[in-house]
């Protein structure tokens, strides 16, 4: 067990940690917000421009064959920034679907994700559905004779205005489980009512009506597609994750900075006990929430499907509590400006928000977990 | 020692509630319980009229000034149902921070003057108090009025000054003598159209401005604007502060978050039944809820003058550590019961004008908005930790 | 409403805080709890002559007819000073019992309980129960000719082994509930193996192995016993309540004197702001409890059976949570000394978690309270 | 960045596995859970050979001294098969505190008397730092030792020292000279034997005494017993310490304690099901389980040296915060599991003897007696506020 970062993760460490001083400042960021897309296409540039975009996508379409430990690196030091581009839900997300597919369609966008051109986003939840996890997909998908036509509406599909293709759920009458399809987003039939979610991104509800799609269009079969789908929402909820923890790395630091400038009754804030011992606290969080981001990395690629998805929901639900506190605080021990719009912490609370209730919230993981026997000591 | 509500205020409470049921449209009820920061300005002020004409816009000031001579078990009463039927909660600044004030410390004039259109609701207030680098140390007050004949010359920088920007009316700590460093602060009563005056919003976590910058440059004041004699802005700080002891619990608030939380668990799925029924949610929510009830009872007790076995000038902290940890809480379980619509903006104008559909009901709007605005409920009105210290210095004499 | 105290509850109060101070000191209080009976038969006297044990009982029995509230203000000074005599268990549940009882035995017992005489015990827990509420009940009550016998085996009776009567629950086959019925301790057929628990107080298993009893020995027919029952055990959850109320309170004292006495790196520990907070925490949590003991005390005499059972239920849950955290925090504060048996903090945990475990803890109480939907307030 | 167990690291588990399958008795496994403090001696000795016999008794020390050699992560597999096997828990003095000391400061006649009985077992040490008052400044630290002749002579009084009633030997802190005021601070080893030592058992929060008052009444202790050079004691406690960065985590015995409550939950029932089917019993046991699983990854990242954000020296200090708080939650939910069954006093001595029936199942005796005995855990070693302290030092400097 080696928990040093190679000479490689270093230097994406480092290139990310750059950028993310040099040019994710809160003013840009705010203005990437207030954009038709939400985020900043000069960012998604230059996130293609560094190879980020193909980290872990496969050599053929391009891709660095990188593992998700190396992109967790990456997005780490990406949410210190509070980095709101489509990294994860394109270039992980969706692109773990396309790799997992045999489609020759899947393919080639794969090539296009990994030079950023195409944007692909999961349209799987539908209305009252509250984790991707256990989404029960009622859009239909029929045969015709050349291929499919999807129809159903699906919500909160993150940047699902902007996006060029997606990953559709839908269900064939008869089969047991639904499908995954690869969509153009202009396709005929596809409608898009777009909103501006907390965190200044962008999400859409995603309306098909008899989309017609070729029969290369499936990516998975209902036999495999929910297995293959928990496999890609497990990278996403802990490369999410690893940006949570890097939120709540840069809320330490903010928050240190800011008590050691502010005086009260003549004295700096960083200099009353009861403020110390709240630093203290929520480095034990924060160093909680790590440890449980190196348990899901560990199991990520486990073959053993209990031991990952205890380690993958225990993340998630241990990840969220930690940077509820560790954010929340920060925002308290700022005070009155920690509460505007004008300063960072509350963003990052806003992202801790967006992460909480993404894929299931904590309540969710936990009853999760908690279907999964632990594992038992051999008793002598 | 008696814990039961007399017969007849159980009557009162009957009376209440006819009256909200006859007076209240689905509209404003609508908006009330969409609960976004700050709420409808047009609704406020037709709300504090319609009362007006009751006589029950101003429970906190003294009956001869349009009070209404309730106990504070009635007035208790009277503020939750509003609260929970979904009337517009009305301006606290002028109703029941500077009219009691006016009423107490004020000249015949200024009675005359400032409290008929307090109680009709055509002239609202803001508070002036916070300037910026002060935090919660009054001491440190920077703002100046310097007299100048009939006319007071203001200068300085408030913060945090809450509605400023839609208020006819200000009232504010000035120092009135420069050359003491405690003493000689003064409340002084300014037109919020006066030459001089510039109001910038301040931007809040959850996208909309509910509070301000004031700018006062060269404001000229009329001398007859102060508050009492120059220099006792102390005394009356304190009277207007012993006048809001419960509030800090924001209980009726709690109660009204209760009853939305139940409304969206109702709707909300999970494991294919109501999120009600789900054995976690429910202890949950019903944690909270047997809290929310002791801590009425808590303000019951200040209400009421209770026997206490610690000093009571610590009760007013205890309720306000109390009760901005169950908003947290509160807001948090709303937008938990939601799922990922909690996640969508809905900024104040679209949240009083939202579409509604199946797939973002009406509940949606507004449950996240009011829970980032309630991560500020820890932090105005002097900070948990602040409320700590005192606690210990008061109670505990440490 | 009013919540002063009436002059007789204020003499109540005070001669009950006298008493503790003068003669309770926690010397005693463990030559107490090394005796055979885990109690103090002198303090049982002195309450038998103060008329405390009279306090709620009937006229007819000799006793004042005074309310719950005045009991709760009575066991709220005894609870400050960790007195652990049967006072609740004989004089209030049992008692209950045996007034709501058309029974001559029972007037009779009455009497015995207002002068100490008699100390009767609820036997009423068997094999695996967790709360007196919902204690199924397999001993058996078997009809013979002029009464019953009763078998079975009762686990956790508190001051078992010291009891002269006891109150004991069993099942009539066919009936649907079960009965109650008085016993004495010395009768035909009852085995009794006493043991401390972990407040010094003792408890007992109790055999019945087809013990005869008398027809009148039937307090409550299974029609009522529920019933019954569980307004008796309302009384027991809320005057104990009151009891760790003071208990907190208690706490609260020694703990802020001790941090205002000792000093660490040359300054008292009451300067240090960090543990001035934690006082402040732990005075919330004591008001809160004080205030869920009210809510409940407000509820015990109301018709309306749900807000009955919420009050309760809510005030045992809250009582203890808080009380775990006062007290808990009072041990952390003490440091050493606050796990050491010579010193009283760690006295008024044990006697925390006795009354946390005893009818059932807080995970039970807060599932039957959410078991009653709160009240709706009405829609205009 | 490997995450995973090497091949030879789990061929490593299953031989420990092994071993303790062969060598365990049910009597000394029934023992060891049952989690009593202190723990059975005889078994702690018995096992101590045990080990000695297959060369694994001292995974603390150097291998030249008898040392096992494994890595950090071995180590930590060896440690965590034992408890949870229920092999019991060798004493930490002798094998993790002084005996690493000694190999490092002491002389070769100090490391031939004193190695070899610690490798068996047979001889047992104390460990007397604490004194009366001083809490966890040890610049205070009262007792002294005298040079006179060839012979120290030591008074004063220590606090709190562990399981000084049954140990043959001590390792002291001891001013040897008395005009410094923050050095001048030394180690010294001394018979427990010795004229003018008295032990007092303090009786703790359990109901038995785990840890004890020593009086130091001029005793003689040989010159030769003094650890490296006079005043040295400040830097051999840093070593001691350093060694021992991650066992404030508790992390074997959180292990422990869940196998434990696992057990006693699928025993014991609510609502006609096994209590750990029950939703809410379950969602508790999975958060203590999550949060001790990523516990034991923090304690991963110390052992292996990891690269850290923040100071690696205040990683001891939050591995203890995180360790006793879970502590306090662990222990806090095996007594809500056994119901009003968890109020029975059971004494060491009761719980090792215990009855069991089906009234009062072998699960029972220890669980609240560990709960009781851990309230101590947060304050022991430094207390919850002095890590506190320390984090805001070390990491934020603050």
């Amino acid at each position: 067990m080696d928990f040093a970062l190679t000479d490689e993760q270093k230097m994406l460490a480092d290139g990310a940690a750059r950028y993310v001083r040099e040019r994710c400042d809160l003013e840009s960021r705010r203005k990437a917000a207030a954009s038709e897309d939400g985020f900043s296409r000069r960012h998604w540039r230059h996130f293609a421009d560094q190879g980020w975009l193909a980290l872990t996508l496969p050599e053929a379409a391009g891709g660095l064959e990188m593992t998700v430990e190396d992109m967790s690196i990456l997005v780490e030091e990406l949410g210190r920034g509070l980095v709101c581009e489509p990294l994860v839900d394109s270039a992980v997300t969706c692109a773990h679907l396309l790799s997992a597919s045999g489609s020759e369609a899947a393919r080639a966008i794969l090539a296009d994700i990994a030079t950023g051109e195409a944007i692909v986003t999961l349209a799987h939840l539908e209305e009252g559905d509250h984790s991707e996890y256990d989404a029960p997909v009622a859009s239909r998908a029929e045969r015709i004779d050349d291929g499919w036509t999807l129809s159903g509406t699906k919500t909160c599909v993150f940047y699902g205005a902007s996006a060029t293709h997606f990953v559709v759920s839908a269900r064939n009458n008869g089969d047991d489980g639904y499908g995954l399809f690869l969509v153009a987003a202009d396709a005929d039939g596809i409608r898009r009512e777009g909103y501006s979610l907390i965190d200044g991104t962008r999400a859409a509800d995603v309306h098909f009506d008899n989309v017609r799609v070729p029969a290369s269009a499936l990516l998975h079969e209902p036999a495999t597609a929910a297995t293959v789908l928990e496999s890609a929402l497990d990278r996403a909820v802990v490369i999410f994750g690893a940006g949570v923890v890097g939120s709540m790395e840069a809320v330490l630091e903010l928050t240190s900075e800011y008590l050691k400038t502010r005086e009260q009754y003549g004295k700096p804030l960083a200099s009353f006990q009861a403020l110390k011992h709240r630093m203290s606290e929520m480095l034990v969080e924060t160093e909680q929430a790590r440890s449980a981001l190196y348990s899901a990395l560990a199991a990520i690629d486990s073959d053993d499907g209990q031991r990952r998805r205890r380690a993958i929901s225990g993340a998630k639900a241990l990840i969220a509590q930690s940077g509820h506190f560790v954010i929340g605080e920060g925002i308290q021990l700022h005070g009155g400006i920690g509460v505007t719009e004008e300063y960072a912490v509350g963003h990052h609370f806003k992202a801790l928000i967006v992460y909480d209730k993404r894929f299931g919230d904590s309540d969710f993981h936990i009853e999760r977990c908690g279907q999964i026997p632990a594992e038992e000591p051999q008793a002598p | 020692m008696d814990l039961q509500l007399s017969p007849d205020d159980l009557a009162f409470r009957d009376e209440v509630r006819a009256f909200l049921r006859e007076n209240l449209t689905p509209e404003v009820v609508y908006r009330s319980h969409t609960e976004v920061h700050p709420p409808n300005e047009e609704d406020r002020r037709w709300w504090n009229s319609v009362l007006n004409r009751k006589g029950w816009a101003a429970p906190s000031l003294p009956v001869e000034y349009g009070g209404t001579g309730w106990s504070p078990i009635r007035r208790g009463i009277f503020e939750r149902e509003c609260r929970l039927a979904g009337a517009p909660e009305l301006r606290w600044q002028g109703l029941r921070l500077i009219g009691p004030v006016i009423c107490e410390f004020g000249s015949e004039d200024q009675k005359k003057r400032y409290i008929p259109p307090i109680l009709e609701g055509t002239e609202q207030w803001a508070q002036g108090f916070s300037e910026p680098g002060a935090g919660s140390d009054l001491a440190s007050l920077k703002s100046t009025a310097i007299l100048d004949g009939d006319k007071y010359i203001v200068n300085g920088q408030k913060i945090w000054t809450t509605e400023a920007g839609y208020s006819e009316l200000g009232f504010f700590l000035v120092r009135t003598d420069t050359t003491s460093k405690h003493g000689g602060i003064s409340m002084i009563i300014i037109d919020m159209s006066s030459p001089g005056i510039t109001v910038r919003p301040i931007e809040m976590i959850n996208g909309d401005p509910s509070t301000f910058e004031v700018f006062l440059d060269n404001v000229e004041v009329p001398r007859e604007n102060l508050i009492g004699e120059p220099g006792t802005a102390w005394q009356q700080t304190k009277f207007l502060l012993a006048n809001e002891r419960t509030s800090s619990a924001d209980i009726d608030k709690a109660y009204g978050d209760l009853r939305r939380i139940r409304a969206i668990a109702r709707r909300e799925h999970k494991n294919g039944r109501p999120l009600i029924e789900d054995p976690g949610f429910r202890q949950r929510l019903t944690q909270l809820e047997l809290e929310v009830e002791a801590l009425e009872w808590s303000v019951l007790r200040v209400l009421c003058n209770a026997p206490s076995h610690h000093p009571s000038a610590a009760s007013a902290s205890v309720l306000k550590i109390k009760g901005s940890d169950l908003q947290h809480k509160l807001t948090k379980l709303a937008t938990d019961a939601l799922g990922p619509r909690a996640l969508r903006l809905y900024t104040r104008e679209q949240a009083f004008n939202a579409q509604i559909s199946a797939l973002w009901p009406g509940y949606v709007p507004g449950v996240t908005h009011d829970m980032l605005y309630m991560r500020a409920c820890s932090i105005y009105g002097g900070s948990r930790e602040i409320q700590k210290n005192i606690i210990a210095k008061i109670a505990f004499a440490m």
